[in-house]
């Protein structure tokens, strides 16, 4: 579904990704982690080019990211993405947020593009919320209506940039309940997160990166978590950190 | 830019006539509306120049200060400029006069109980004078020759200068006569001021046109010859200087003077410096 | 369209040309008129910046105190008065009409007017941007300093204000550029500045064209000079590791 | 001083101000239509990131924005018809000098604007897969205007009493209508105090609407 | 040490402390949990003044914060604060932002003022960084500095308000160190905080809040966790959603 062959990125002098290699088959659900600033939102933001990349190959259901030939809005049509800071557009309605998108970029008429989103909505538990504005919901709400969004594309892989660290404690839950969910259901998933229980529960597979943009580990959920002594230092070191208290 | 002006109206049947908007010899009653003595007699000129080019003109207004005028008349937006300009040799180099159609007296206006008489009389005076005229250079030139200590207050045009002599803030405004005596004749009580003192200059006011257009100058001076001749001209003096005038129906009162009368007797182009003050 | 630069070198008396084009013993040319005017320029333009920074401040801090509902419409109404009418009207009203009921405006020089008028106009803008710039900081810097101990006016002058100008310094700038350009008023009350001087000069030596060209090209110059120093001062006191104003997203 | 308020009568207004005034608001809303829009490409030039489209923008916007607004126009007036060959009306100088001088303005604002939306926004709507100029449309511009709406607003302001400046290429606008009223009548002092007035309700008026507008369309945060 | 005795406060219309009454005597750890928007934040900051109250007394060392007549800048000087966004002030290095309020408020000499702010920077360890600015610096280390800014002032409480909830998780940790050594050193705290694990490890009590500004519990730290059963509700409801993943 998803390869990365060789990836390098570099910000002016200083290499943000070093060498990343990875597959993703479909129905998979991988949980990126590592420090802050090791590169994990860069890494997944080159996967539908949000980011470009200056070295190495990636290929998303056998479209080539790398080549310039590449249509690259129908390809991000198709790949769903959700962020930290959730970023709805803040000047339209739930509805036109989920709605926008499927009509100006897939060409959908409004009142399909309009039963197809509220159809996701109501998955996320809001339908009742349908035409507020973004600002008058709470951070877990704004999340699950930008998961919505990013389903009602109909994607073939979901891509998740820490989904609830800018959430309050008490938000997080919901959030992670409909991941959950969507894991279940056999979506195709990339997930950067620090929620450890999370990882353990869904995922397949974890790869955990280091400052400078280099993958670490890249294993089986199992393997990850079940034997700490075939991990690399840093990442005992970091596994320690945030698991301490 | 030098070019054929009489051919080019005659294509386009419109001439653009420069006007002034507050002088002495034209200003506008708003709502695009301009009149005054040069400018109606800038008006007879395109009529006979109707006759010249054998169709009807029509007349565009263009407003100009004494900023643009002359870039304007030399880019071609303005054909003729018949507002309040003085012939001078400086000037001469960029653009051509026409006749000389009225003469201009620089004197001085004072409130009536000032006590001021003549230039001498300005020692620690302050006097005003608007930015951007001919008066200002006379004023300087009087003050180095007769070693005159006064203070000149700039107004930003002559309504503002009239207003600095009303309100106190000088005691003298120098201008151009005709001037002086359309805002003495419109303000609250004009019998409290008074033109007083010796001619401090003496300037030909003509209409401008583009260098080097033989043809259309000597046009326009055949209609003014013609107005000089048929008396036009003396009644455009008496219906804008000795009867009352809109909008406000004040009379200016300002008589012919010999000066201007010696130029009709006599119609030429002499610049400023060719006059000589007695 | 043919050039003639010579005039700058004539006497403002008798027109003749003067040799080195500066002159001597009482003779003015045109140039120096000129380098005169543009020193009245500088005097209004920078005594008016200077008047307003001083009061935009005050007004702008005004408007952010906490809990004085008094001054906070005084400092709302100062704006609204100041910036709703034309810089031009505003001068005619200082010069002619406020005399009529406060008899002192009508013993002080044209100068003095002007600079108080472009100040005020001025300050008015700044004042927007004082408060701006004091409302852009989160709301938790002054709690830190209230928390600390600070008075009100400490954790004014120690904490937002050294940050609320920072931020601001752009669009500071573009008012510093503003009131030089806006100083051209002056004329108006008889200040011998670069535009008097443009009026004047052309009316006199018929050399409309090049005497504009000279006095935009020391407009130029002037907002330039201006705006560099702002760029200099920003680098100055440009906050290490610290994006004044910028709020990048991740 | 004794203020003569005979002076104003409703003939004056209509002889005089009103046909001032309908050219200044007129001029005031083509230019600030026409300053957004030419302003807006030049914020989305100067964003580009490509090197040909930014250096000619800020060039542009720098150079505009030094020069007295009242230079700009006689320059324009006086050298168009050298250029174009033949006159050019003060009227439409007055357009696009405003047009042009104000974009530079406006386009400051806009960047301010651009810049002020999260990065995030960006990634959001590219990632839905919208192309540059959907993105531009749908998502990015919408909330900087709404965002920039009170600096608009003040530049609006400061645009309309700058239209007094078109003097002096001889266009007719509101305070000429009140200058030459005064003038005429010999009353320059009642017609600025009458200007005066009728400014500061125009602009005041307006900043009001503006900031009721803007409460109504405010982005909730 | 503190006394608060039937505090209400209402913005406009909306009542935000609903008659809080507790004691904190010298030494306490006090937390303050309880959902978003309950007011904990309004809470603590009552306590220095820095949100003015409506109906009720608060006491601070035997003076009166509700007093017109009370000098607060000279009471707050005596109640360190550190908050969630750190707060230190951008434009002054680390040293000064240790310094300037020792000698604007406290008015002590420089050289005093450098000696006593160091000893604390040397204390959160970071005496390394003494010349940077807060911008170069970690939001670990920014509210380490934060830290060492409140305790140079020699307070006689130290309140906290989610001091680790802005941070990266792996950063929480060494915030985290720092409060618990605090807290043995016999530091009368009040900490508003969603880290039950500090709670557990170092609270000596419990407040908990509910929307509304209720104090809905007020009790000792094995109390409060100790026996679920005798829980509000709600407080149940929140600690379990706060656990769950
Ligand atoms: N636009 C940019 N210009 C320069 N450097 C950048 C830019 N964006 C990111 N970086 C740098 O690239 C590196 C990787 O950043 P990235 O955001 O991918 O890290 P991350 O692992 O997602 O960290 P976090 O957990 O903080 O989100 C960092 O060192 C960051 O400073
Ligand atoms: N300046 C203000 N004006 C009006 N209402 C406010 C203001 N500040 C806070 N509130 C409201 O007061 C209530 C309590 O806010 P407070 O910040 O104390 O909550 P909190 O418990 O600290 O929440 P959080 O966990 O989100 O920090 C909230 O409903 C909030 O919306
Ligand atoms: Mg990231
Ligand atoms: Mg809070």
């Amino acid at each position: 579904m998803i390869e990365l062959k060789n990836v390098s990125k570099w910000y002016g002098q200083v290499q943000v990704l070093n060498n990343c290699s990875t597959r993703i088959e479909k129905g998979e659900v991988v949980v990126v982690a590592g420090p802050s600033g090791s590169g994990k939102s860069t890494l997944i933001k080159t996967i539908n080019a949000l980011e470009p990349f200056q070295k190495g190959e990636i290929w998303v259901d056998g479209v080539p990211v790398h080549d310039p030939k590449t249509n690259l809005p129908k390809l991000r049509s198709r790949v769903g993405m959700v962020f930290q800071h959730f970023e709805l557009f803040p000047h339209l309605t739930v509805t036109e947020n989920l709605t926008i998108a499927q009509i100006k970029v897939l060409g959908r008429s409004k009142s399909d593009a309009l039963a197809h989103g509220l159809k996701y909505l109501e998955r996320v538990g809001l339908l009742a919320h349908k035409d507020k504005f973004p600002g008058q919901l709470s951070g877990g709400q704004q999340q699950r209506v930008a998961i919505a969004r990013a389903l009602s594309m109909d994607p073939i892989v979901m891509l998740f940039d820490e989904p609830t660290s800018a959430l309050d404690p008490e938000m997080v839950g919901e959030v992670l309940d409909v991941m959950v969910g969507l894991a279940n259901e056999g979506m195709t998933m990339m997930v950067v997160t620090h929620e450890m229980g999370f990882a353990r529960k869904v995922g397949s597979r974890v790869i955990f990166m280091d400052v400078g943009g280099k993958i670490l580990e890249d294993c089986s959920t199992e393997e990850f978590f079940g034997h700490p002594d075939g991990r690399q230092p840093r990442t005992k070191e970091f596994l320690h950190k945030i698991l301490q208290h | 830019q030098s070019g054929d002006t009489l051919a080019k109206i005659k294509n386009s049947g419109e001439v653009t006539l420069g006007v002034r908007e507050s002088s002495g010899l034209g200003y506008t009653l708003g709502n695009g509306v301009y009149v005054g003595f040069h400018t109606e007699m800038g008006e007879n000129i395109i009529k006979d120049l109707e006759k010249t080019v054998g169709r009807p003109l029509k007349i565009k207004y263009q407003p100009v200060t004494s900023q643009n005028r002359i870039p304007l008349v030399t880019n071609g937006s303005v054909d003729l400029e018949c507002g309040s300009t003085t012939n001078n040799t400086a000037r001469q180099r960029e653009v051509d006069f026409a006749y000389t159609t009225y003469v201009e007296e620089v004197r001085m206006a004072a409130k009536a109980n000032s006590g001021i008489a003549s230039v001498a009389d300005l020692n620690g005076k302050n006097v005003a004078v608007t930015t951007g005229t001919t008066s200002v250079q006379t004023l300087r030139r009087n003050k180095r020759a007769e070693n005159i200590n006064f203070r000149e207050v700039m107004g930003k045009d002559h309504a503002d200068s009239f207003l600095l002599l009303e309100t106190g803030r000088a005691d003298v405004f120098v201008m151009d006569g005709s001037i002086l005596a359309a805002n003495i004749s419109k303000s609250r009580n004009p019998a409290d001021f008074k033109i007083v003192g010796e001619v401090l200059n003496v300037e030909p006011i003509a209409c401008m046109l583009r260098k080097n257009d033989g043809a259309f100058k000597a046009a326009v001076n055949e209609s003014i010859k013609r107005q000089i001749a048929d008396g036009t001209l003396e009644v455009l003096w008496d219906k804008w200087f000795l009867k009352p005038t809109p909008p406000a129906n004040t009379v200016i009162g300002l008589p012919l003077s010999e000066a201007t009368k010696a130029a009709w007797a006599n119609p030429n182009d002499k610049p400023m410096e060719a006059y000589v003050i007695d | 369209m043919n050039w003639d630069w010579q005039f700058f070198c004539q006497d403002t008396l008798d027109m003749h040309v003067v040799q080195g084009c500066f002159g001597k013993d009482g003779e003015i040319t045109y140039l120096d008129w000129m380098l005169s005017a543009w020193g009245w320029t500088v005097s209004v333009a920078l005594l008016a910046l200077v008047l307003a920074l001083v009061v935009g401040s005050v007004i702008g801090i005004l408007r952010t105190l906490p809990g004085s509902r008094f001054w906070a419409t005084f400092g709302t109404t100062w704006v609204e008065v100041f910036r709703n009418i034309p810089l031009l009207v505003q001068i005619f009203l200082w010069y002619h009409v406020l005399p009529a009921f406060i008899p002192v405006l009508q013993g002080l020089p044209g100068f003095v007017l002007v600079v108080l008028a472009l100040g005020f106009f001025t300050s008015a803008r700044i004042a927007e941007q004082v408060r701006s710039g004091i409302e852009a900081l989160p709301r938790g810097q002054r709690y830190a300093g209230m928390a600390l101990g600070f008075t009100t006016a400490q954790y004014y002058r120690y904490v937002l204000l050294p940050m609320a100008y920072r931020i601001i310094i752009p669009p500071l700038t573009s008012e510093s550029m503003n009131v030089f350009k806006n100083s051209s008023v002056a004329f108006a009350v008889s200040v011998a500045e670069l535009t008097m001087f443009a009026m004047q000069a052309q009316e006199e030596t018929a050399r409309g064209v090049e005497v504009y060209l000279a006095v935009t090209a020391l407009y130029i110059l002037s907002a330039f000079v201006i705006n560099r120093i702002m760029a200099l001062i920003e680098k100055r006191t440009r906050v290490p590791g610290f994006i004044a104003g910028a709020s990048g997203g991740h | 001083m004794d203020f003569d308020f005979s002076f104003y009568t409703w003939s004056l207004i209509s002889d005089y101000v009103w046909k001032g005034l309908v050219f200044s608001v007129w001029l005031t809303v083509i230019a600030t239509a026409g300053g957004i829009f030419f302003g807006t490409l030049l914020a989305l030039m100067r964003l580009s990131g490509q090197k040909w489209l930014a250096v000619p923008a800020t060039i542009y916007v720098n150079g505009m924005r030094s020069i007295p607004l009242v230079m700009v126009l006689l320059w324009f007036f006086l050298l168009a018809p050298i250029i174009t060959g033949r006159p050019v009306g003060a009227e439409l100088s007055a357009i696009i000098t405003f047009i042009a001088f104000e974009a530079a303005y406006f386009s400051e604002i806009m960047r301010a604007g651009i810049q002020s939306i999260p990065r995030g926004q960006v990634f959001a709507g590219n990632a839905l897969g919208m192309s540059y100029s959907q993105n531009m449309r749908l998502v990015i511009l919408p909330q900087a205007l709404r965002n920039m709406l009170p600096v608009l607003l003040t530049q609006t302001i400061i645009l309309f009493q700058d239209t007094s400046l078109v003097y002096a290429i001889g266009a007719y606008d509101m305070l000429k209508g009140f200058e030459t009223a005064g003038k005429n009548f010999g009353r320059p002092m009642e017609a600025y105090v009458a200007a005066a007035a009728i400014y500061f309700v125009i602009c005041f008026g307006l900043s009001w609407l503006v900031k009721r507008l803007h409460r109504k369309i405010a982005i909730i945060r």
